[in-house]
């Protein structure tokens, strides 16, 4: 008896702990230079939307990443009374043109489109998570998986929002 | 970890000796040398509409291939080779007969997967990797694909093609076009009707202008585009004003005898009517 | 005398084994192929030896389930026999795949990433069925081998192999499918099912008789089978050149022709002339097997590479090494005392007197079997009912007769399972129960890693900024570039402006027109006051369609 | 294929399985009858339909088993049995050949496949098979042959 309860415990514990080591891995890359850099403080809380730094979430399959100059649009004044303006400002003024740069996390047989899918309704934050969420310094916290993407496709996330059913034959995402 | 799911990894481009655009010109004009025989072909009437559950009634694209106009040069198959990443064939793959190359002559005529609308490759794929979009491409995923070579067998036209060799380790792949993704071997592989130009076009019109059908119009493959006879033409058979139906409307199709009563979306027109 | 067959297996398993490497290494190039043919020597000796794994069960299973039982020591020669050619059997689709670490994506069952494999592929119910028949015939060989010992394992010998019977049938069956589904026209054929049982029950039989020939002993009713199956293959032949004009006279001649030699009284009482004919009859049914793999105009067989070659001899090595060292391994279980050693005389009126004392009557097999069955068509209901509805991606569904070939290899695994699982379980000893536990937890993370499905690599490609002349539409610009300032509507964006910079000019229709044009452009352009210059973000016609968007903006604004 | 073929095929088939399970019973017997009325069979079919039809190049089996079916009224011990492993080998015949043509985009002959399951399944039931259910079951699958 006690065999069989160690061989289904065996079992579970093995399920589990592989599905843990082979399961899509987050991929986190480091943004360049040392600015640490809050989304929460510069999104809703002083109206802009994600598109005015990612200008081409909108309508381009790359939502891209601000330039030195993009970010200069308004830092080129001190904006707060915050003694750490400084440091930030001239560390900007130090940086090189692109500051952001960073690995796409997804795979090359892959296809997204963000424009497609901001004119399908969906909000950044679906998948990115709120601005809040989004850690400092980092990139791709979120766990991006096939089932995620199909889930919502065939409809099972997301109820509220009205999204439409969309495809989910290989050939839509693939190739 | 990477050993075993060694099928997910990039290939390692560092390193490979990159081949010269002049090497796959000169094995296009070996293969147009060992051309195929040429289709024992019979008369078929325009393709319509998949009869699958779940297909689109707006779009089914396809080309039709003029034999009238074709002069069998082989520029579509160096352009198709250079849109598509197809890797050089090594040596012994030559000497075996077999070319990577998607667009192959049979008689003098380009012949490439006809995406047969009941595609016998599909049916017998174990893992799902070849199956078919509603728009009526047979497409490839390659990072699915265990390399049973069932598909293969069962293609009667044989258009489908094999990863033999590392092409990428073996310094034969070379990545024109960065929108493809290079095939890691013992995958297959075969025409995919330019997916990716499908596909960008498709986005890109959903996403500035949401509500309009995307039909396609406007779009090309590779190889028609290269055609310098205007020869190979691509098109959407269930929109009534694109050139594809607009050229075949008044002329005879054909398609080969193994695969006439398969629905295939690829046809070949001759004499007018 | 075994220590020598063993020998001989170990040496020719080390004269395949670089083969085997080599295909393993070089993947398919590493054996004969060309355009027409993608298959090649594995996938034939693929059905040779699953063809050979048949006899044994069909000997001992069949048999018994008809009330003829053989000898013990006969039917468990031929279930080991089994077995072994199984594991050699199992083998070469795994060589075969090109990526072979992928094969666990025709497993047919959901992965984590919404993956099911295509159920309506031959290779798929392939895969089940003989995975299935694997663990079947393992469970079989074990209650028959400890059956001596422990006497209550007995009764369940028979309902095993009644629930074996079809299996072993179904499962060549499918074989053939691999074939007769597709469109190859040396393949067609909707009589392949019959066809290649037969050729696999002749091919068994020729091996068992070899087999027994080793243990110097001699089953007539065997070699009669035999002899009376190579009429029914010479007819197959027959057909096969009726039908598609397609004939090999060494196939004819060393599967039709040489076994008509059992006639003579002098190869048949023989020990070597059983042997000739025995293995003629493999060789014929191995060379059939690779010409019909190998659907081209030429006969393939003369292109034979050495790596062909080093891969039959690989199989046969393994084989016969596996065979010999189980066969050493458990002589002392084999020999029943009911078991007339050398000669035994079978025919099927006094077929009782050696066979074991398990001919209980019948209705206590069903009754044994009541409860196990239900479960097992329980269990294959759920699945297809589950694996029919499941959303696959791929774009034709799945009818009944696609999952069809997977209903009786699950049924007879859970009926097979819940029927002797327990009593097994009751017999062995801690260090077999032990080992159980550990192999449930390699399978548990083999489940696990299967749904997880492994990490894609990420692109190598990187994102950047935007370039200048990427395709952009008016609206898009502003809603980007200007609304942080300007508003999306055109008014100010409050929240920014008012906080942080002084408010930027209302832009009102009057004060745009005045502006003109032209200035605005060079204003958006290179900037003034507090306004950005966006020159080399902003393409000049751009600018001018802002400025028109911003005067549309501002006519809709009163 | 028209009626009387048909009715020819079942003819033949009734002919050869006269031959079967004649005691003693033996091996040699037996298989040999089955090879031959298989050569039989095939040569028939052979000459009488055209082959290169798909749905027919495995006549000669459907015959065979339907011979095996007919034999098996003979029988002394385990009727019931073989009666319904017989028809089993029919079912598996039909069955296989039907799955096979799907693929080629023919359709399954699922009347004839259900109404040989259907005499399998009840066939498993008779406690013991009278002359007159014998005949019954004779012309049942002549009429399954025949119409379905």
């Amino acid at each position: 008896m006690k065999y069989l309860m160690a061989g289904l415990l065996a079992l579970l514990c093995g399920f589990f702990l592989a599905d843990f080591l082979f399961r899509q891995q987050a991929s986190e890359v480091k943004t360049p230079g040392n600015i640490p850099f809050d989304h929460a403080l510069h999104g809703d809380s002083i109206g802009l939307d994600c598109s005015h730094c990612h200008t081409g979430v909108t309508y381009q399959a790359h939502a891209y990443l601000p330039s030195k100059t993009d970010c200069m649009d308004c830092h080129r004044l001190p904006l707060t009374e915050n003694p750490g303006i400084e440091k930030l400002d001239s560390a900007l003024s130090r940086a090189e043109e692109f500051p952001w740069v960073h690995k796409r996390v997804l795979p090359e047989h892959v296809v997204f489109h963000h424009g497609l899918h901001f004119a399908a309704g969906v909000q950044c934050s679906d998948c990115h998570g709120s601005t809040e969420k989004i850690q400092k310094n980092r990139y791709g916290g979120e766990r991006f998986t096939m089932q995620s993407c199909l889930d919502c496709h065939s409809g099972k996330t997301f109820e509220g929002r009205g999204f439409k059913k969309a495809a989910i034959h290989c050939g839509a995402c693939h190739r | 970890m990477q050993v075993l799911w060694g099928c997910r990894r990039l290939p390692d481009l560092s390193g490979a000796k990159v081949p010269e655009i002049a090497e796959f010109e000169r094995e296009v004009r070996l293969a147009l040398s060992r051309a195929k025989g040429a289709f024992d072909l019979v008369q078929v009437p325009m393709p319509g509409a998949l009869d699958v559950h779940g297909a689109s009634s707006l779009n089914r694209f396809g080309m039709a291939i003029d034999l009238d106009a074709c002069d069998g040069c082989g520029k579509c198959i160096l352009a198709c080779m250079q849109e598509n990443n197809i890797p050089l064939s090594s040596k012994g793959e030559r000497d075996a007969g077999r070319f990577m190359h998607w667009i192959e002559m049979h008689g003098g005529a380009p012949a490439m997967c006809f995406h047969c609308g009941n595609a016998p490759c599909e049916k017998v794929c174990p893992t799902g990797a070849a199956s078919h979009t509603p728009d009526g491409l047979s497409t490839m995923m390659y990072k699915r694909c265990t390399g049973s070579r069932f598909c293969g067998a069962n293609c009667p036209v044989g258009a489908r093609k094999f990863n033999y060799v590392d092409s990428v380790k073996e310094g034969l792949a070379r990545k024109f076009n960065p929108e493809v993704p290079l095939r890691s071997k013992g995958v297959m592989e075969k025409c995919s009707l330019c997916l990716q130009r499908l596909q960008d076009h498709k986005h890109t019109q959903m996403a500035t202008r949401p509500g309009v059908e995307w039909r396609g119009s406007g779009l090309k493959t590779a190889c028609s585009e290269a055609c310098p006879k205007n020869a190979i033409i691509f098109g959407n058979w269930l929109d009534q004003d694109s050139p594809l139906v607009q050229e075949a409307k008044h002329r005879n199709l054909y398609v080969p005898r193994e695969i006439a009563n398969l629905d295939p979306s690829v046809v070949y027109m001759r004499g007018r009517r | 005398m075994y220590r020598i067959l063993v020998y001989i297996g170990v040496a020719l398993l080390l004269l395949g084994a670089f083969a085997f490497g080599v295909s393993l290494w070089e993947g398919p190039t590493a054996w004969h192929t060309d355009v027409r043919t993608f298959w090649g020597i594995p996938i034939s000796l693929f059905v040779l030896w699953i063809g050979l794994a048949h006899a044994g069960t069909l000997i001992s299973a069949i048999f018994l389930a008809l009330g003829y039982p053989l000898g013990r020591r006969t039917s468990m020669v031929a279930e080991l026999s089994t077995l072994c050619s199984l594991a050699v059997a199992a083998l070469f689709p795994l060589v075969h795949l090109g990526i072979i670490e992928n094969f666990y994506m025709v497993v047919p069952f959901l992965d984590a990433r919404g993956n099911f494999s295509n159920l309506r592929s031959p290779l798929v119910w392939d895969f089940c069925c003989i995975s299935v028949y694997g663990l079947v015939s393992l469970l079989f060989f074990a209650t028959h081998l400890f059956s001596e010992k422990f006497p209550d394992l007995k009764k369940l010998i028979r309902p095993m192999a009644w629930l074996l019977f079809p299996l072993v049938l179904w499962v060549h069956t499918i074989v053939s499918l691999d074939f007769a589904v597709t469109f190859v026209p040396q393949w067609r054929g909707a009589f392949f099912p019959l066809y290649f049982i037969a050729g696999a029950i002749y091919s068994g039989l020729a091996l068992v008789i070899i087999l027994l020939t080793a243990e110097h002993c001699r089953v007539r009713v065997l070699e009669k089978l035999m002899l009376g199956l190579s009429w029914f293959m010479a007819f197959f032949w027959l057909w096969e050149f009726l039908l598609k004009g397609s004939f090999s006279f060494e196939v004819v001649f060393l599967g039709a022709v040489v076994p008509q030699l059992m006639w003579l009284r002098v190869i048949r009482e023989n020990a070597f002339g059983r042997l000739l004919v025995a293995f003629s009859v493999l060789v014929s049914l191995g060379l059939e097997r690779y010409i019909l793999v190998t659907p081209s105009e030429y006969n393939a067989a003369e292109y034979f590479s050495w790596t062909d070659l080093g891969l039959v001899s690989f199989s046969l090595g393994l084989f016969t090494t596996l065979f010999f060292v189980f066969r050493a391994k458990f002589s002392s279980l084999l020999e029943g005392e009911d078991v007339v050693m050398g000669e035994i005389v079978l025919q099927q009126d006094e077929s009782d007197k050696e066979s074991e004392k398990v001919t209980l009557p019948e209705k206590n097999d069903f009754s044994i079997l009541r409860l196990p069955l239900l479960i097992g068509v329980l269990v294959t209901l759920l699945y297809v009912v589950w694996a029919v509805s499941v959303e696959n991606t791929n774009l034709a569904p799945l009818s009944v007769v696609n999952v069809a070939p997977l209903c009786l290899p699950l049924l007879v695994l859970v009926a097979c399972f819940t029927l002797c699982a327990r009593p097994l379980w009751g017999i062995s000893g801690k260090r077999v129960k032990l080992v159980c536990a550990v192999l449930a937890g390699i399978l548990g993370c083999l489940a696990g890693a299967f749904w997880a499905g492994g990490s894609s690599d990420v692109s190598s490609g990187v994102v950047s900024v935007q370039e200048v002349d990427s395709p952009k539409t008016v609206e898009f610009i502003w809603s980007s570039r200007c609304a942080s300032c300007h508003g999306q509507d055109g008014k100010f964006n409050e929240k920014f402006v008012r906080e942080f910079y002084p408010l930027p000019q209302k832009l009102t229709p009057v004060r745009l027109d005045t502006l003109g044009e032209d200035s605005l452009v060079k204003v958006i352009l290179d900037g003034r006051v507090n306004m950005n210059p966006y020159r080399g973000r902003v393409s000049e016609d751009e600018a001018r369609g802002l400025v028109r968007y911003m005067r549309h903006l501002a006519g809709e604004g009163e | 294929m028209d009626a009387i073929l048909n009715a020819l095929c079942c003819l033949m088939a009734l002919g050869t399985s006269m031959f079967l399970w004649h005691r003693p019973v033996s091996i040699f017997k037996e298989t040999g009858i089955l090879a031959l009325s298989l050569v039989v069979f095939g040569l028939f079919s052979y000459l009488t339909v055209d082959l290169s039809e798909p749905s027919l190049e495995y006549m000669p089996f459907r015959m065979l088993a339907l011979c095996i079916c007919f034999s098996t009224t003979s029988l002394t011990s385990h009727k019931t049995r073989y009666l319904v492993l017989s028809q089993v080998l029919w079912l598996w015949v039909e069955f296989f050949g039907g799955l096979t043509f799907v693929y080629h985009g023919l359709d399954m002959p699922w009347t004839r496949i259900v109404a040989i399951g259907a005499g399998a399944f009840g066939g498993a039931f008779l406690s013991h098979i009278s002359r007159e259910m014998e005949f019954l079951l004779m012309v049942y699958w002549i009429a399954v042959w025949m119409f379905f």
